[in-house]
């Protein structure tokens, strides 16, 4: 599969795209369909794709493993974050609210910073467990 | 900020951090310390919290400042005070012993992943007792299992992996079907 | 949705690894179809990318680790059909409770949703109902359920990471 | 949008007997079947119909997604969304989990047969 022309340059072409609607749901999530979970899985599947067509030699070099498993944690370790901060500004765990003078605004920034959280977590593991699969397929083999 | 006043978050979060903290740090000392500091920490705090219960009657705090019917609340009542403190109790003895039997039994490379489990095992049943939301049980209990299915199967008999997956299939059949019966009753 | 009860019926049938992993994919697109047509779309985003996405990918892999063909049971499969059966029926007992489809007047629009849907303007102000529900009211929900995706990828990395030499007892 | 059809025709029922269906036939999979990945596809099964169940009271016939706009009054229950959205990363965290099992049961046994498994089990236990 490797070799193929048609498959490399149609993936050259849809990755970016990929890449850019996982940002667009990331984003959007508040005002239409999607947030921080869709996000993070479109953009494991756009690396994952990539994977695929170039071979996971080549996808570790672009995205490395121990990169991944930090993103993980850091994921959550964000989440856990806001909710601290809503605690040092004075509110209660996870308490948006006190995060700026504009309560409402202070809602916006909460859940933002939450669903980067999110997002950051979900492609993280997505692409650990697809990294951990095929790489056990070659030592099978 | 008045710490004694958040508690009862507290509990549950503190454990939970540490848990990605061993996965970033990767050193199976320091996230023995970490794991270590974290279980101590709990049984502090579940033991402030029984005090306080015994004093002062059942504590409710809503999480995100939202109150109950919208949001979560945190009970902690008599009972799941107590519970806390068994919970927390038991992580904090069982911890410092564990560590010579994982390293009898456990590949190196892997020891701060089960020092990850077992502080997620820890959240999730601190959680599990102290929640006061019916949904917000069965996100807990999740996190509970699943780091329990990987606890058991990290040994090195290869039954330890059948019976994590009979646990598994048998514990993911419950909670929908006990689920559908509560949508069914309501 | 009896596309969707066909599909499941071939699942039950099949015994070759492979089209069932495919079928379950086409099966997860059928639902969120039909979730789609229930207005409810972020679950539908949910479900078409992980169902028919990542599940899909994970079995695939898990099948090429192992064999993809499914030997014949040995013994008769009239039990577990009489359990599921008999669940079966207690469900259809259950739902016959339920109050009818698209009825306004059931408990579930009236207890805690009207203030989700009429507060929510100048509480959170946003749009996407779901989406400050989840990030805000039920916040801690959500952190939950990311921590079960951490717990999963952390387990799976105990389960699975290749072993150096000797290690393997 | 078939189901919905359906279900208006057949006394507003039809939604949840087809969730009925899809359960006991995941239930019935999970139980009777002996190969470890086809019992996670039905354990899938099983959770989809769940989603169904949960999903299908809180839509209103007429009312739209509950995304916020001027122009619509009626919106289906968001609730339900939002507690089904987490029950699907939660159900495709234990699949991963499960799929990770069951490679290291091939692995240790060779098979992925329950039987084959027990069998197995039974004499090394013997020996």
């Amino acid at each position: 599969m490797k070799n193929d022309l048609i498959l490399r340059v149609m993936a050259k072409l849809l990755i970016p795209f990929i890449l850019l609607f996982a940002l667009y749901v990331q984003f959007h999530g508040d005002f239409g369909p999607g947030g921080g979970f869709q996000a993070g899985v479109i953009l494991a599947a756009a690396v994952i794709f990539y994977a695929l067509i170039y071979g996971h030699a080549d996808a570790r070099k672009v995205v490395p493993e121990p990169l991944v498993e930090s993103m993980m944690a850091i994921g959550v370790l964000i989440f856990a974050g806001v909710g601290v901060a809503g605690l040092i500004f004075g509110g209660n765990f996870l308490d948006y609210f006190v995060l700026d003078q504009n309560p409402v605004l202070g809602q916006h920034r909460g859940i933002f910073w939450v669903e980067v959280g999110v997002a950051t977590t979900v492609s993280g593991v997505m692409l650990k467990i697809f990294y951990i699969f095929a790489r056990r397929g070659q030592v099978d083999e | 900020m008045n710490l004694y006043q958040h508690l009862p978050a507290l509990q549950v979060v503190i454990p939970l951090m540490a848990a990605p903290l061993t996965v970033l740090l990767r050193r199976r000392s320091l996230a023995f310390g970490v794991v270590m500091i974290a279980t101590w920490v709990a049984l502090a705090i579940s033991v402030l919290l029984w005090l306080q219960v015994n004093q002062s009657g059942t504590i409710s705090y809503a999480i995100g400042n939202w109150p109950p019917p919208w949001g979560i609340e945190y009970r902690v009542d008599r009972l799941s005070s107590f519970m806390l403190v068994l919970v927390s109790g038991f992580a904090a003895v069982v911890l410092p012993y564990s560590r010579a039997s994982i390293e009898a039994e456990v590949p190196p490379q892997q020891h701060y992943l089960f020092y990850t489990m077992f502080a997620l095992c820890l959240t999730g049943l601190l959680g599990i007792s102290i929640t006061g939301d019916a949904f917000n049980i069965f996100v807990f209990l999740e996190i509970s299992s699943l780091s329990t299915y990987v606890l058991i199967a990290l040994g090195q008999d290869r039954r330890a992996l059948v019976a994590s997956y009979q646990y598994l299939i048998m514990a993911r059949s419950g909670p929908p079907s006990s689920s559908s019966v509560l949508v069914c009753c309501t | 949705m009896v596309m969707m009860a066909i599909t499941v019926w071939l699942i039950v049938r099949s015994r070759n690894l492979f089209s069932v992993v495919v079928l379950s994919g086409i099966y997860s697109f059928l639902m969120a179809v039909v979730l789609v047509a229930m207005d409810a779309v972020d679950v539908a985003m949910t479900e078409a990318s992980v169902g028919a996405g990542i599940s899909t990918v994970l079995f695939l892999g898990a099948m090429y680790l192992c064999k993809s063909e499914e030997t014949k049971p040995l013994h008769k499969p009239w039990l577990p059909l009489g359990v599921s059966v008999v669940v079966g029926g207690l469900l259809v007992y259950g739902t016959l409770g339920l109050p009818e489809f698209s009825d306004a007047n059931a408990p579930i629009h009236h207890h805690v949703v009207p203030r989700y849907l009429n507060d929510i303007k100048k509480e959170v102000d946003l749009p996407n109902v779901v989406t400050a529900v989840l990030a805000s009211y039920r916040g801690y929900d959500t952190l939950g359920e990311t921590t079960v995706v951490f717990t999963a990828g952390a387990g799976v990395i105990a389960l699975l990471r290749r072993k150096r030499k000797g290690s393997k007892p | 949008m078939m189901g919905i059809n359906n279900s208006m025709s057949l006394g507003g029922h039809f939604t949840y007997l087809v969730t009925v269906f899809l359960m006991i036939a995941g239930l019935f999979i999970v139980i009777a079947r002996g190969n470890l990945i086809k019992k996670l596809v039905g354990l899938g099964i099983f959770q989809t119909s769940v989603y169904l169940l949960y999903i299908a009271p809180g839509k209103l016939v007429g009312g739209t997604a509950p995304i916020l706009n001027d122009a619509f009054q009626v919106y289906s229950n968001p609730l339900p969304h939002v507690l089904i959205l987490t029950a699907i990363v939660v159900g495709v965290a234990t699949l991963a989990l499960g799929l990770a099992l069951t490679v290291r049961i091939r692995e240790a046994y060779d098979s992925i047969e329950e039987d084959e498994i027990l069998e197995r089990d039974a004499l090394a236990d013997r020996a």
